[in-house]
């Protein structure tokens, strides 16, 4: 597949597309159905279809697998430290209510955007890396 | 439909046509989830189990082959468990409460009340699921985010790293088990 | 209409059970992971079918409607899936090792191969 | 901050896990794991001593008030099991760090911890929270990382026990949704005690009764009782030293710490136990559970399997207690948990020293080990002794308890049997005894044989010395054993 | 020093005794002076508790609570005082023939030997001041496993099998039977203390207490009741002061002690005499008597014949437990401290044949006397004793035993020791017939045999002189078994 122009150029014009539609639903999460667990896998899509046509190779460039083992970590050291915050401002453990101390409406959104976001690192991250493993072994096995 | 499908993959010895029947397995759940009202599911099912799962289970058969051995059709004793399973949650669901009855009583328990009355002023969104996802039942998210990685660390320590040689009785016991 | 919903519960059933018994009774390790796969499925439906309300429609507030189909069992469901992919995830990848170390996903021929 | 400490009894190590991931150094990965896992010990204590003063704890997740939100939730019980679960965890983690360096891949050395944290968190999780659904969440995150641990042991036996387990694993899991989803969709709560109230209240139904059988079922199978059990045996005989250390010793007990709640706190003892007849069923199975797996490990060769019969053995001896439903039977139950787990921690342990050093556990290749690596062997011999039930080690007290819980009851038969099997444990260990002690050395490579590296011995005397400290001093383990029980049979009368 | 602390030390002294010679295993003989040294000091401690008891003084001392309900607890009493004495007198005594006999004998692991010997005896001294029967059963078990790598001390496979017959059936018999009798009792009164009179009058019907004696008579495997005897031959494979002290001092005695106690203070002689499986077990017990009479007959081999002995003399005091009256009990308590000089003596005797001439069976002895006359005259008179005629000590504890029968009416058993002492004169007496009277055998003419190293000799002389001493002065072990009464 590595070869075909088509789908090469395809790719890198849908790509871009797949990754802002996944922000979307990142986004529009609080209106309509979606949020940071689909977002995150769209997200991985997105880089999957990459993979598929640039080959492995290439992809691990752009985004080695550490830094997806990163962000895999990151996303719930992001959700855990929301928690850790609200703690620290004197609420329970993700009582959003106390991100902001005037306006606890706000507090919510605010909490709920950030661990969206955890939720989004982590599930790109973790998809990217089991993507790779099971796509690499093969060079492993031979 | 979906029994359908399911029979289908029970009968197939050709995994890669397993696999795929399966996701269609999952999209045809999606549907339904969407006819029950849960969007957010459908989204979810639909990319999970239509789309990661069969591509891992694609990766998977890459590696490990796709053709399945032929054996005995039927296997009397799983056969046996799984129908005394069916039949006790038959039994069970005799006494459930009405499909689609608005008077049952998990809508009418304070959680859901307070859930569809005062999720939009207290968290300010619309989308319930979402509030009660990330809010409310926010520390199970938290739980699921971490399962997740879990999954990535366990992936990561059975895949990574050379491939070991295939060896029996590295060590332990020589009389086998 | 309680036979029709009784009727629902029970295809949920059934469709559970095909995927036990796949999980059980087969002997290819990558079969008993689809096995998997539909019995939670078939569960999740189980569990949004509770939810559900005749005429109501999706959790997602809206001045036009009134009646909206319970969400606990959305959000319970969407954790379970998510859980559900992980085991998923972890099965295959014991199945690629299995396959390197014993060169066969057959449980049976495993077996005979550490007698 | 001490009012956050039951949630932060789990963040604590959940956090450290990423950490460990990041830092991608196996070495300061194990000093998070080290300083994690002993920093949740004393969290552990300070929540049992809270406990003791002010009763149950409640802490609610993210501010909201239960059933709303997901409560947290610590009597007596929980924080005996938490002081349990904690403890082996804060003596295998600097086991693990001389271990794992001998067992597994350097560049997987940070993963480990990791997984191993995680493990640790979930199982602190299921122990703290009040929230049904809740349960089978963190019940995921510690079978996951379960799974990933035992398939890292050498032997490619590993991948095949851990793929058992998982199916087995998430058959139960699976189980146990379906049981909490026929609750659910009964009452429309998952709190805990918001169940415990709205069960009673029901009308006489079908559906109640099928999940109680659904989650016992599912929890049976996680705590593998005879006969689910038969994930169990490969899974501790083939997983690295640490993990069947660390999984033997809690895993299971926290799946019994499952079966207690479910029994006691949500369908309350007088419908699982009068009504459902619980009694009746467990009974039975414990005790072929205990005969007949005694009687298995007495012909096992290799030692680790043949401890790893042993647990089932000991699991039946625990689910005993609780099936005799007696507030002597449940103590006797409860301690049993506790000390069962000190003492399989410490066998497994000496086990893994030698592991260290012969790369086998055979009893044939540890013949004349006892001059070798005594201090090891010795540690092996106290954990044995209390196995057993010999007085003065923990282990005794917690079979006088059965058997005067059994005696209660009327069942001398039972009581007759438990001695018995006492009996079988000592052929089975007498065994490894005879040919440790009095057996000539076999190996050909006999100067290179050792004593175990102090990394790996000191954490094995520390739980052998509480095997010995609780079975002199057994005030504090039966004081919070028999006010759990107290406390659990009170709920529902 | 106070009279508690007295009692602490005591159990602790064979401990630490233990461990000095652990540490001074290197320089034999430190170790073996170490070994005689802490025995001294033991008994002499021993005997410092006589005078305060005289006074009435019964102080118990509570160690350490294992759970709220079980505790470790030491008291003394009358019955408890006289083993603990015997057993730390005889240790000086076995100490000083164990230095002769593995020196000459050129035994391996010496420091093993004396060492788990030590805890041995730490463990009688525990079951002997034990104030509860959880505290008893401790120590109980302790003299178990300790002793095990004394009776496989050579480490052959015939040793490692008898030490399996051994553990097999004295653990089997503890754990099955005693512990479970324990527990039940527990559950039944409530308690474990030792207590006048019983703890379990009036708890349950009689059929419960009647099986409950049942258990603890055959659970004390260490009282070698038929048909759990099997032990008491196997482990005479070890070296002979092992089969001396223990299996003809400390280990059995422990058995038949514990029976006694059991019988006095948990069930109290008069509800025990009530009980409707007491007249049989009595009789099963006088079966013993005689079927160890009889199968001693059979052994050619010295050492088996003295245990089969030690099998019938034992549930002499079995018997007298269960004859349940005052005669009985002080003639049971005393046989304790006669069976035990004799029989050590006798062991004495044979060991020191063994080591002098290397032989074990008794047709090979013949005329062996000449060589040896020391010897073999001690040999005389631990017979006597076990005998039960004057001038030796047996016949004190044999005469108010036979009391106790006619006192419990039950002339029958009083027939059985009859005819039991008389084919103990028959087995026993052949010996030194046969050593003194029977001309040597052509092939031993000038082999050079001489009697054993004088550790051994005065050994001997030591317990020997004890047993007709107690004969002239029985006048202390009655007062003691009095004092039971008195309490």
């Amino acid at each position: 597949m590595e070869d075909n122009v088509i789908l090469r150029v395809a790719t890198k014009i849908l790509t871009p597309y797949i990754l802002l539609f996944a922000l979307y639903v990142q986004f529009h999460g609080d209106y309509g159905p979606g949020g940071g667990f689909q977002a995150g896998v769209i997200f991985a899509a997105g880089f999957v279809l990459y993979t598929l046509i640039y080959g492995l190779e290439t992809a691990r460039r752009v985004l080695p697998l550490k830094f997806a083992a990163l962000c895999g970590a990151l996303g719930v050291l992001i959700y855990a430290g929301v928690g850790i915050a609200t703690m620290m401002k004197g609420g329970e453990f993700l009582n959003y209510n106390y991100l902001d101390s005037h306006n606890a409406e706000h507090g919510q959104h605010l909490g709920i955007l950030l661990v969206e976001l955890g939720v989004l690192t982590t599930v790109f991250g973790v998809m990217v890396v089991i993507f790779y493993s099971f796509a690499g072994r093969r060079d492993i096995q031979s | 439909m979906l029994v359908i499908t399911a029979l289908i993959v029970v009968r197939l010895e050709n995994l890669f046509t397993v696999a795929m029947v399966t996701g269609i397995y999952s999209l045809l759940s999606a549907v339904f989830f969407t006819l029950l009202d849960a969007v957010d599911v459908a989204f979810t099912e639909a990319a999970v189990g239509a789309g990661i799962s069969t591509v891992l289970m694609l990766g998977t058969l890459s590696l490990v082959g796709h053709q399945q051995k032929k054996r005995k059709t039927v296997q009397w004793f799983p056969l046996t468990i799984v129908t005394i399973t069916g039949l006790l949650l038959m039994y069970g669901t005799l006494d459930i409460p009405p499909f689609g009855e608005g008077g049952n009583p998990i809508h009418g328990h304070a959680t859901t009340v307070h859930y569809l009355e005062e999720s939009s002023h207290e968290t300010g969104m619309p989308n319930v699921v979402t509030s009660v996802l990330a809010s409310y039942r926010g520390y199970d998210t938290m739980g699921e985010t971490t399962v997740i990685f879990t999954a990535m660390v366990g992936v990561l320590l059975l895949m990574s790293g050379r491939k070991r040689k295939p060896s029996k009785d590295v060590e332990g016991d020589p009389s086998g088990r | 209409m309680n036979a029709m919903g009784l009727l629902n519960y029970w295809f949920v059933i059934v469709l559970m059970m095909i995927g036990f018994y796949v999980l059980i009774a087969q002997g290819n390790l990558v079969k008993k992971i689809v096995g998997l796969n539909i019995f939670q499925t078939s569960v999740f439906v189980f569990y949004i079918s509770m939810g559900k309300i005749t005429g109501a429609t999706a959790p997602i507030l809206d001045s036009d409607w009134s009646v909206y189909s319970n969400p606990l069992p959305h959000v319970l469901i969407l954790t379970a899936i998510v859980v559900g992919v992980a085991t998923t995830a972890l099965g295959l990848s014991l199945t690629v090792r299995i396959h390197e170390a014993y060169g066969s996903v057959e449980e049976d021929e495993i077996n005979e191969m550490d007698e | 901050m001490m009012n956050h400490l039951p949630v932060l009894q789990v963040i604590i190590p959940l956090l450290a896990a990423p950490l460990c991931v990041i830092v991608r150094n196996g070495q300061i990965a194990g000093v998070i794991a080290v300083a994690s896992s002993w920093v949740s010990l004393w969290m552990a204590w300070k929540i049992f001593q809270l406990v003791q003063v002010a009763g149950t704890i409640s802490y609610n997740l993210g501010g909201w008030l239960a059933p709303v939100g997901i409560e947290y939730r610590i009597d007596t019980l929980a924080a005996f099991v938490l002081i349990l679960v904690t403890l082996v965890g804060a003596v295998v983690t600097p086991y693990a760090i001389t271990s794992v360096k001998k067992e597994i891949d350097e560049s997987k050395e940070s993963l480990f911890y990791a997984a191993f944290l995680l493990c640790l968190s979930g199982l602190l999780g299921i122990v703290v929270t009040g929230d049904i659904f809740n349960v089978f969440v963190f019940l995921e995150i510690s079978s996951l990382s379960a799974y990933a641990l035992i398939a890292l042991g050498k032997d490619r036996r590993a991948l095949i026990a851990s793929y058992q387990y998982l199916i087995m694993g998430s058959v139960g899991a699976t189980f146990i949704v379906i049981g909490i989803g026929m609750l659910y969709v009964m009452t429309g709560s998952l709190n805990m005690a918001d169940l415990a109230i709205l069960l009673p209240e029901l009308p006489s139904n079908r559906i109640i009764p099928v999940a109680f059988a659904f989650l016992t079922i599912g929890v049976c199978l996680k705590l593998a009782l005879f006969p689910l059990h038969v994930w169990l045996p490969n899974a501790y005989a083939y997983a690295p030293s640490a993990v069947t250390a660390f999984i033997a010793s809690t895993a299971t007990k926290v799946a019994i710490y499952m079966l207690l709640r479910i029994c006691f706190t949500i369908f309350g003892p007088d419908f699982s136990f009068v009504k459902m007849q619980l009694g009746a069923i467990l009974l039975p199975l414990s005790v072929i559970a205990i005969f007949s797996m005694s009687l298995v490990a007495i012909f096992q060769t290799n030692v680790k399997r043949m401890l790893a019969y042993s647990s089932l053995a000991q699991i039946g001896y625990i689910v005993l207690g609780i099936s005799l439903f007696t507030n002597t039977g449940l103590t006797a139950g409860i301690l049993h948990l506790f000390n069962h787990a000190v003492i399989k921690g410490s066998l497994f342990m000496a086990l893994g020293c030698v592991m260290y050093r012969l790369n086998s556990v055979d009893l044939e290749s540890m013949r004349g080990l006892g001059k070798k690596m005594p201090l090891t062997m010795g540690a092996f011999l106290v954990g044995g002794f209390s196995l057993i039930g010999v007085p003065f080690t923990a282990g005794f007290i917690s079979k006088w308890y059965l058997i005067q819980g059994a005696l209660e009851k009327g069942l001398w038969p039972v009581a007759l049997l438990v001695l018995m099997t006492s009996l079988m444990a000592v052929v089975y260990i007498w065994r490894v005894v005879e040919s440790v002690y009095f057996s000539e050395f076999g190996g050909s490579d006999a100067d290179e044989i050792t004593e175990a590296p102090l990394g790996l011995l000191l954490p094995t005397w520390a739980l052998a010395i509480l095997c010995l400290y609780f079975g002199i001093n057994g005030t504090f383990t039966v004081l919070a054993a028999s006010s759990a029980a107290a406390n659990l049979m009170g709920v529902g009368s | 020093m106070t009279y508690p602390q007295i009692l602490c030390l005591i159990v602790a002294i064979p401990f630490m005794g233990a461990g000095l010679i652990l540490l001074a295993g290197k320089y034999h003989n430190l170790r073996d002076t170490l070994s005689l040294l802490v025995a001294m000091v033991l008994c002499g401690t021993v005997y410092q508790l006589i005078e305060p008891l005289r006074q009435g003084n019964f102080t118990q001392v509570t160690l350490l609570e294992v759970t709220p309900s079980l505790s470790l607890g030491l008291s003394v009493e009358p019955l408890g005082l006289l083993f603990a004495l015997v057993a730390s007198f005889l240790w000086i005594v076995t100490g000083l023939y164990a230095i002769g006999y593995m020196r000459g004998h050129h035994e391996k692991n010496q420091t093993r030997f004396f060492a788990c010997f030590a805890i041995a005896i730490g463990g009688a001294m525990g079951v002997s001041f034990s104030s509860n029967l959880f505290t008893l059963f401790a120590f109980y078990e302790l003299l178990t496993l300790c002793t095990f790598p004394l009776v496989t001390h050579h480490g052959t496979d015939e040793a490692k099998k008898a030490g399996r017959i051994y553990l097999g059936i004295l653990l089997a018999t503890s754990v099955g039977l005693q512990l479970f009798a324990i527990i039940w009792t527990w559950n039944l009164a409530g308690t474990l203390d030792f207590r006048p009179n019983g703890i379990l009058a009036g708890t349950a019907s009689n059929r419960v207490l009647s099986i409950l004696i049942v258990l603890f008579v055959f659970g004390v495997g260490k009282a070698a009741v038929m048909p759990f005897h099997r032990w008491l031959p196997a482990a005479m494979v070890a070296p002979t002061p092992v089969s001396a002290l223990l299996h003809a001092v400390a280990v059995v005695k422990v058995g038949v002690f514990t029976i006694l106690k059991v019988a006095i203070y948990i069930f109290g002689l008069d509800t025990l005499a009530q009980l409707g499986s007491t007249p049989w077990l009595r009789w099963i017990v006088a079966a013993t008597i005689i079927l160890g009479s009889l199968v001693a007959f059979t052994k050619d081999n010295l050492k088996a014949r003295l245990a089969y002995s030690t099998i019938s003399q034992l549930s002499y005091i079995v018997l007298a437990a269960l004859l349940a009256n005052e005669f009985a009990i002080i003639g049971g308590g005393m046989h304790i401290a006669m069976h035990a000089f004799g029989k050590i003596t006798l062991f004495f005797a044979a060991g020191s044949v063994l080591v002098a001439s290397h032989k074990t069976n008794i047709s090979d002895m013949k005329g062996l006397g000449r060589r040896m006359p020391l010897t073999f005259a001690a040999f005389f008179v631990g017979s006597l004793s076990i005998i039960g005629v004057p001038p030796a000590g047996g016949a004190w504890s044999k005469w108010f035993l036979g009391l106790g029968t006619i006192e419990a009416g039950e002339q029958g058993l009083l027939a059985v020791l009859m005819v039991s002492s008389l084919l103990s004169l028959v087995y026993l007496l052949e010996v030194p017939i046969r050593a003194f009277f029977s001309s040597p055998e052509p092939d031993q003419e000038g082999t050079g045999i001489q009697e054993a190293p004088w550790p051994c000799l005065l050994a001997m002389g030591i317990s020997g002189g004890m047993t007709v001493g107690l004969f002239l002065f029985p006048d202390f072990l009655y007062e003691m078994m009095t004092m039971v009464f008195a309490a």
